[in-house]
């Protein structure tokens, strides 16, 4: 029988590496989904929680969350376009016209 | 009876809207002057009944309440827009609309042709509004919006002339200077509120006087609460430290001078301390520094008023050291002399600041007819006027001697018991008097110079615009007029018991005051033989400064320039020994005129100045340094962010 | 021989994990990325939610995934330049293992102790996962749900607004 | 299908408690719909539409107060599904907030979008959608609720930012929100899940009543941080440092009507969230969350104020402005009393008056391509414009806390509140910072009244939309300094 904890460590290794991939990560897409990653990691949690309190909320609510990720990923990646469409590129490095 | 005391604030509020909206249709300068003069006059007219029909004349209740609507509720804390009549806001009352009708009266002839004349008198309106609402105020809320709005009109007057980046950077000056006196009044405020015991907590004016002795006389909180209440003081009204926007608003038009920096705005401080004078009598600490406080502003500014030559910034100055004597009082713990110097100041500046106005607008029109660029403020360039403009001079005269404290005009009595209680208050000491007595000595001296500067000697305009020099019309002379009389005589309702006893006169001012500060009021003791010796001695140091400046500006002209020469060869003086007892005197004077030019440009511009600058420099810096971490980088952002969760994250679960 | 079977499949999920992180080109990330979501998908197997695991593979792997490749191919991205050893890249790192440090703490000293259900493995066995998770959808969350028609219909406004060429 | 499953659905389902969100979904979906009919270009008639939706949502709003002295029980508020939301006097008073930042946005924008080029039928119902995730946040009592009113909330701004979509610049504001939001809602979602874990519910209500049972959990380190974690997603919508970094950038470059209303609505639906689950679901843990909170207020001022005072761009300027008034709003949470607590609300809606009020005037004088919004684009503005002078004079005097303005009585009751949970040092230093923001404020009337004119403003055309919606923000900003009473005691009242 695998515990809770182990699960939800999983979850928290797969949250930081996210997190780092945000963080190190240039290219706007792959931000994106490194976020994703980090979204799957929560939800794994929540499954891994809603089995162990044995309700249905958490899983519900994952249900949600990606319902909520796929509306990200359409408004997301079309703001990319746009913003491709303008500038040519998606490196964040690029997207600096507003500052101080 | 006392439900429409907020007619008073009403009427100049009304002008302002009505001048601010449809001034701009209307055109007609005559009708826009005579709506504003008119809406002051009418709250002076309502003023002058409720002063007639004071609460308490026949006994009972000394003060009334008209509670206009409920502002804010705050738990148990009910504030109202509420206003107070009581002996202290009726004379006050009295003088700001009195005063303020005169001004503007004198402003429709001032202002005449100006760009934005609407806009000048919908402002002025409005900023007699503010001091009313400052004034009447029952509560301390409402005294802060009035003491925030006068801070605003002050603002915008004082940067009328816009397109002169003096004038705005004058402006912001005051308003920035302001606003850190506003500071202390606020955590005056809250910390009153939140030491009272709960149950008596209020902010109404009344009730904080009921419930003042439940904070510890002497204490250390009563002391923390009114120096804050005092540093808001010294904001507004041009105290040493933050003085320095006051000489710098002269590049306001010369009648919002005479109002705002001379009679009203800038004696708020005093009022402030008056209306609190309950809570500052329990706090002997705060009352020994407001009057070395004052003290020192009474002889310093003095003392730079020596080195000036433009008229206004001598009445500037003036003007600081006569609210140190203000504080001085307030600090001795003679609140009645205080309010009374108030009153008898406003007469004399007002008429001394319009006069100048009058000689300034002379000055332009004939140096502009003449088409000279001389400056027609810098009376260097004046003299002998006397004859061009009688009624201005003689006005101004009277004025000269009031403030001068010539004996039995109204800066006399005012200016001598202040010195009296400076000398013989529980508070007061000897050392207050000799400071107080060197400034009135000095106050005399630069005084005269500016009159004798002004007005006699030769003159130093060209023939050209000799010609173009006349008396100002009626709407400017008449003012002038009535607040010379009241100079003249306003001093006779304080008559000190001194000279009352001789003739047959009561104080009638402190009697009036009595309900209001006869609680707290400090009782001075000494012989009459004392009074009258302190009282001579003070008298003479102002002969002594009006004869130095007849002796160097009259009788011998050449002198100061000569000395200033001659110093520079210590032989030549030797060598002219005949003149030994004048160059006595004026090597004197010239060396304080030296320490004024100095203090002036070492003190009040670099090191004031540039802590006021330093604040903002320092604010500036940091925002300068601080927006380079916005790079504009998403993955930078996104590190803070992060950084933020750990630390804070970190924080509380590793604790 | 389930830990052994969670301790593998945790392996590849954290190694794909690490791919997607690492890899500079945005196609094989994404490719990564589909991997840890199956990964993912078979520990909801194991965690008795087999509709939870239909619609990882349904939604995440099959519609997000698509759509993010798909934008990936029409923007015809390549590799990410030759990265420079930058500060983001050890802030970052340094950040991530903090954080890692962080959660594992208060993961390991913290105990879920919420209020249990009702819902067994046995119930979820006996009436099935797909009717227990409709029952609390359209009952207890039936808001929730409505509000998520919503939000997916604003996606689809926004990026119709946002992608479409000319005005 | 299953007879009992209906009804066990339909027994949840009260449409009433939703009501007002409900009309604006309503509306939204039919406008997608008369957009599509509608001629290009023609979008005016959306405006007026959706003017009315606002309308009619904000009266079935009202109609959910409950007034003072009512009996416990015999009150209007209306619960359903579950327990997820709740139509109390709390949200309808945000509800109305939210409805007048709306209002007022979209009244100044409809010549806006024409001028800028992008007259698009589909802003209107994005902002009522967005209008009605804020209510969802409101009225969310479920943390599910609320976690998906924001989402709707978020991706309608990111799309509303990023709306120009021509421009850089809105691009950019539009990708730069979306990548840090996202990245936001994960920290977020994480805090869910932990406080989950914990509780067992995800249902503020039933998980206040949980903690207050077995405050042992209070202390596990899981419930902190699950607190934590959550505190930062609203944080972030909130712009507290340092979750504010996005705001100035995104602020910036969004246009004008859309960043104003994303400095009221938005924030204000974080700060009606964060109250309903901090002080409602986390009482036991206000120790905690008070001096975490006391702490990012301090900072959130300071920062907000010391960045404002180097910007030259209006629009900046103001975003780093609503960083520091974000942290005057911060000091009531910590308060966390009746006083505080309500003026919260009541700062609020005065926001929403004062920085609507001063965007709608920056949106007049902005030229097209949203230039000329620089500090020295406006020398001279006061004389040559007067009313907008005179407005944008009062709108600053507002947003520095000058009486009697709005401003000035929200932060007398947000500082009132503190004073009276003893927090002396945070209100001196609050009143320290007002003090401080004048510096920038007055740079602005500085320029406008002090300086020669350089321009003409002559592309200045006075629409009515956004004259009526300035002269809506004077009479809120002078209503509600003059006399704060009413609101206050319904911002009271609003208070559970």
């Amino acid at each position: 029988m695998v515990s809770i904890h182990e699960y939800l460590m999983l979850s928290a290794i797969l949250f930081s590496l996210g997190t780092v991939g945000v963080l190190i990560r240039r290219n706007a897409i792959v931000i994106f989904m490194c976020i994703e990653l980090m979204l799957n990691s929560v939800n794994l949690s929540f499954i891994a929680l809603s089995h162990h309190l044995g309700s249905m909320d958490g899983q519900i609510f994952v249900f949600f969350v990606m319902a909520v990720a796929a509306a990200e990923a359409a408004v997301g990646l079309a703001l990319m376009i746009t913003f491709y469409r303008n500038r040519e590129s998606i490196e964040v490095d690029d997207i600096n016209m507003l500052k101080w | 009876m006392y439900d429409k005391l907020w007619l008073i604030p009403f009427f100049p509020l009304l002008g302002a809207v009505i001048n601010g909206l449809l001034g701009k249709k209307i055109k007609n300068e005559k009708v826009i002057g005579a709506i504003a003069t008119l809406a002051v006059a009418a709250s002076f007219g309502v003023s002058c009944y409720y002063f007639f029909n004071m609460p308490g004349a026949n006994g009972g209740q000394h003060y009334a309440e008209n509670i206009v609507a409920t502002w804010m509720s705050v738990g148990d804390l009910q504030i109202e827009w509420g206003f107070l009549l009581d002996p202290l806001s009726a004379i006050m009352l009295l003088v700001v609309t009195g005063v303020g009708s005169l001004i503007h009266l004198y402003s429709i002839g001032y202002m005449h042709g100006e760009e934005g004349f609407y806009r000048y008198f919908s402002y002025l309106n409005l900023f007699v509004f503010s001091m009313l609402m400052l004034v009447l105020g029952n509560n301390a809320l409402v005294m802060f919006v009035g003491w925030e709005g006068v801070g605003l009109c002050s603002y915008l007057l004082i940067g009328y002339y816009f397109h002169k980046k003096s004038a705005s950077d004058a402006a912001k000056k005051a308003f920035v200077v302001n606003r850190i006196g506003d500071f202390g009044f606020l955590i005056g405020l809250f910390l009153l509120y939140w030491s009272l015991p709960v149950g008596s907590r209020s902010i109404n004016f009344m009730e904080i006087a009921q419930n003042a002795h439940l904070l510890e006389a002497g204490g250390i909180v009563v002391t923390v609460i009114t120096l804050c209440f005092f540093l808001g003081a010294t904001g507004k009204s041009a105290q040493i430290p933050l003085y320095t926007w006051l000489p710098d608003a002269m590049e306001g038009p010369t009648p919002v001078s005479a109002l705002i920096h001379a009679a009203t705005m800038v004696t708020a401080g005093v009022y402030m301390i008056g209306r609190l004078n309950p809570l500052f009598a329990m706090a002997p600490d705060t009352m020994m520094v407001v009057a070395i406080v004052g003290a020192a502003t009474a002889i310093f500014a003095a003392t730079i008023g020596l080195a000036q030559n433009d008229i206004k910034r001598v009445l500037a100055y003036s003007t600081v050291s006569q609210l140190g004597y203000m504080f001085l009082a307030m600090g001795v713990g003679a609140f009645t002399a205080g309010i009374f110097h108030l009153m008898t100041h406003a007469f004399f500046k007002a008429c001394l600041f319009l006069g100048s106005g009058s000689v300034i607008h002379a000055m332009h029109h004939a140096l502009h007819e003449a088409h000279s660029h001389d400056d027609p403020q810098d009376m260097r360039n004046m003299g002998g006027l006397f004859r061009k403009m009688p009624i201005t001079a003689t006005t101004f005269w009277i004025s000269t001697l009031a403030i001068a404290g010539f004996p039995l005009l109204s800066g006399f009595f005012s200016k001598d018991e202040i010195l009296w209680f400076a000398f013989a208050s529980p508070q007061g000491s000897p050392l207050l008097w000799i400071v107080g007595a060197l400034a009135a000595g000095l106050t005399a001296f630069y005084m005269f110079r500016l009159v004798f500067m002004t007005f006699h000697g030769k003159q130093k305009t060209t023939e050209k615009a000799r010609k173009h020099l006349h008396e100002s019309p009626w709407v400017i002379t008449v003012p002038l007029v009535v607040l010379a009389l009241l100079a003249l005589v306003g001093g006779w309702l304080g008559v000190p018991p001194l000279i009352g006893e001789i003739v047959g006169m009561a104080n009638s001012f402190e009697h009036f005051l009595e309900p209001v500060f006869g609680g707290t009021q400090a009782v001075a003791h000494g012989t009459h033989a004392l009074e009258w010796s302190l009282m001579g001695i003070s008298v003479g140091i102002a002969f002594v400064g009006i004869f130095v400046a007849w002796v160097m500006y009259i009788k011998n002209p050449e002198l100061p320039g000569k000395l200033a020469g001659s110093l520079q060869g210590a032989y030549r003086v030797i060598h002219n020994k005949w003149y030994v007892d004048e160059i006595y005197d004026a090597t004197f004077v010239d060396a304080t005129k030296r320490l004024g030019t100095f203090l002036w440009k070492g003190f009040d511009v670099v090191v004031v100045d540039g802590i006021v600058n330093g604040f903002g420099k320092t604010a500036h810096a940091s925002s300068r340094a601080l927006r380079f971490l916005q790079s504009g980088l998403v993955h930078n952002y996104a590190l803070v962010m992060v950084l933020g969760v750990v630390v804070i994250v970190g924080f509380y679960v590793l604790r | 021989m389930e830990k052994l079977f969670f301790y593998l499949v945790a392996l590849v999920a954290v190694g794909s994990g690490f791919l997607v992180v690492k890899c500079r080109n945005p196609v094989n990330s994404a490719l990564a990325l589909v991997n840890t979501f199956f990964c993912l998908a078979i520990f909801y197997v194991m965690l008795h939610a087999p509709f939870m695991a239909a619609i990882q593979v349904l939604v995440y792997a099959g519609a997000i995934m698509v759509l993010i490749l798909f934008v990936i191919m029409l923007l015809n991205l390549g590799s990410e330049a030759h990265k420079r050893f930058t500060h983001s890249l050890i802030g970052g790192s340094i950040m991530g293992v903090l954080m890692l440090f962080l959660v594992f703490f208060f993961v390991n000293r913290g105990e879920p102790t919420g209020m249990r259900g009702n819902i067994t493995d046995g119930l979820v066995d006996k009436i099935g996962h797909t009717e227990l998770m409709g029952r609390t959808l359209f009952t207890e969350f039936l808001l929730p749900f409505e509000i998520t028609s919503i939000l997916l219909l604003v996606a689809i406004v926004g990026a119709v607004i946002l992608a479409k060429k000319e005005v | 299908m299953d007879n009992t499953l209906v009804q066990l659905a339909m027994q949840s389902v009260n449409f009433g408690a939703i009501m007002p969100s409900l009309v604006l979904v309503c509306f939204g979906m039919f406008l997608l719909l008369v957009n599509v009919f509608s001629p290009r270009g023609k979008t005016t008639h959306v405006a007026w539409i959706s003017i009315i939706a606002l309308v009619i949502s904000g009266i079935v709003s009202l109609s959910a107060w409950t007034p003072a002295g009512t009996p416990a029980g015999a009150g209007n508020t209306q619960f359903g599904f579950a327990g997820a939301v709740a139509l109390d006097n709390f949200a309808t008073f945000f509800n109305i907030t939210f409805l007048l930042a709306a209002g007022l946005t979209i009244l100044m924008s409809d010549e806006y979008l024409k001028r800028e080029g992008y007259p698009i039928g589909e802003y209107y119902p994005l902002i009522l959608f967005t209008t009605a995730g804020a209510m969802w946040m409101a009225s969310g009592i479920d943390l599910m609720t609320i976690f998906l009113g924001l989402e709707v909330l978020s991706i309608s701004l990111y799309v509303l930012a990023g709306f120009f979509r021509g421009q850089v610049r809105s691009n950019e504001a539009g990708l730069k929100y979306f990548l840090l939001g996202a990245f936001s809602t994960a920290f977020l979602l994480y805090g869910i899940a932990l406080l989950y874990g914990v509780a067992g519910t995800t249902n503020v209500a039933e998980m206040g009543l949980y903690f207050a049972k077995n405050s042992a959990i209070l202390g596990n380190p899981m419930t902190i941080a699950g607190m934590l974690l959550l505190a930062t997603g609203f944080l972030f919508k909130i712009a507290a440092v340092p979750f504010h970094m996005w705001t100035p950038d995104v602020y910036q470059g969004a246009p004008t009507p859309v960043t104003a209303f994303m400095s009221a609505g938005p924030k204000a639906a974080a700060f009606a969230a964060f109250i309903r689950v901090f002080v409602f679901g986390l009482a036991g843990l206000q120790a905690e969350w008070t001096s975490l909170l006391w702490v990012l207020a301090v900072l959130t001022m300071t920062v907000g104020n010391l960045m404002a005072i180097y910007q030259t761009n209006i629009k900046r300027m103001l975003a780093y402005s609503s960083i520091a008034h974000a942290g005057y709003a911060m000091v009531g949470m910590v308060a966390a009393n009746e006083i505080g607590l309500s003026g919260i609300l009541f700062y609020m809606l005065a926001y929403t008056f004062m920085n609507l009020g001063a965007f709608a005037i920056l949106v007049l004088a902005g030229r097209e391509g949203e230039e000329n919004l620089t500090l020295e684009g406006f020398a001279g503005f006061g004389f040559k414009r007067p009313f907008l002078g005179i407005a944008m004079t009062i709108f600053l005097f507002s947003l520095m806390g000058i009486p009697p303005t709005a401003g000035f009585a929200g932060k007398f009751y947000i500082f009132a509140g503190a004073l009276k949970a003893g927090y002396v040092w945070l209100v001196v230093i609050g009143v320290l910072n007002s003090a401080l923001s004048l510096y920038y404020y007055l740079r602005v009337m500085v320029t406008m009244y002090f300086r020669e004119p350089s321009e003409d403003f002559a592309w200045v055309k006075m629409h009515a939309g956004a004259v009526v919606s300035i002269v809506l923000a004077i009479i809120g900003v002078f209503y509600m300094g003059i006399i704060p009473g009413a609101v206050m005691e319904m911002a009271k009242l609003a208070i559970f």
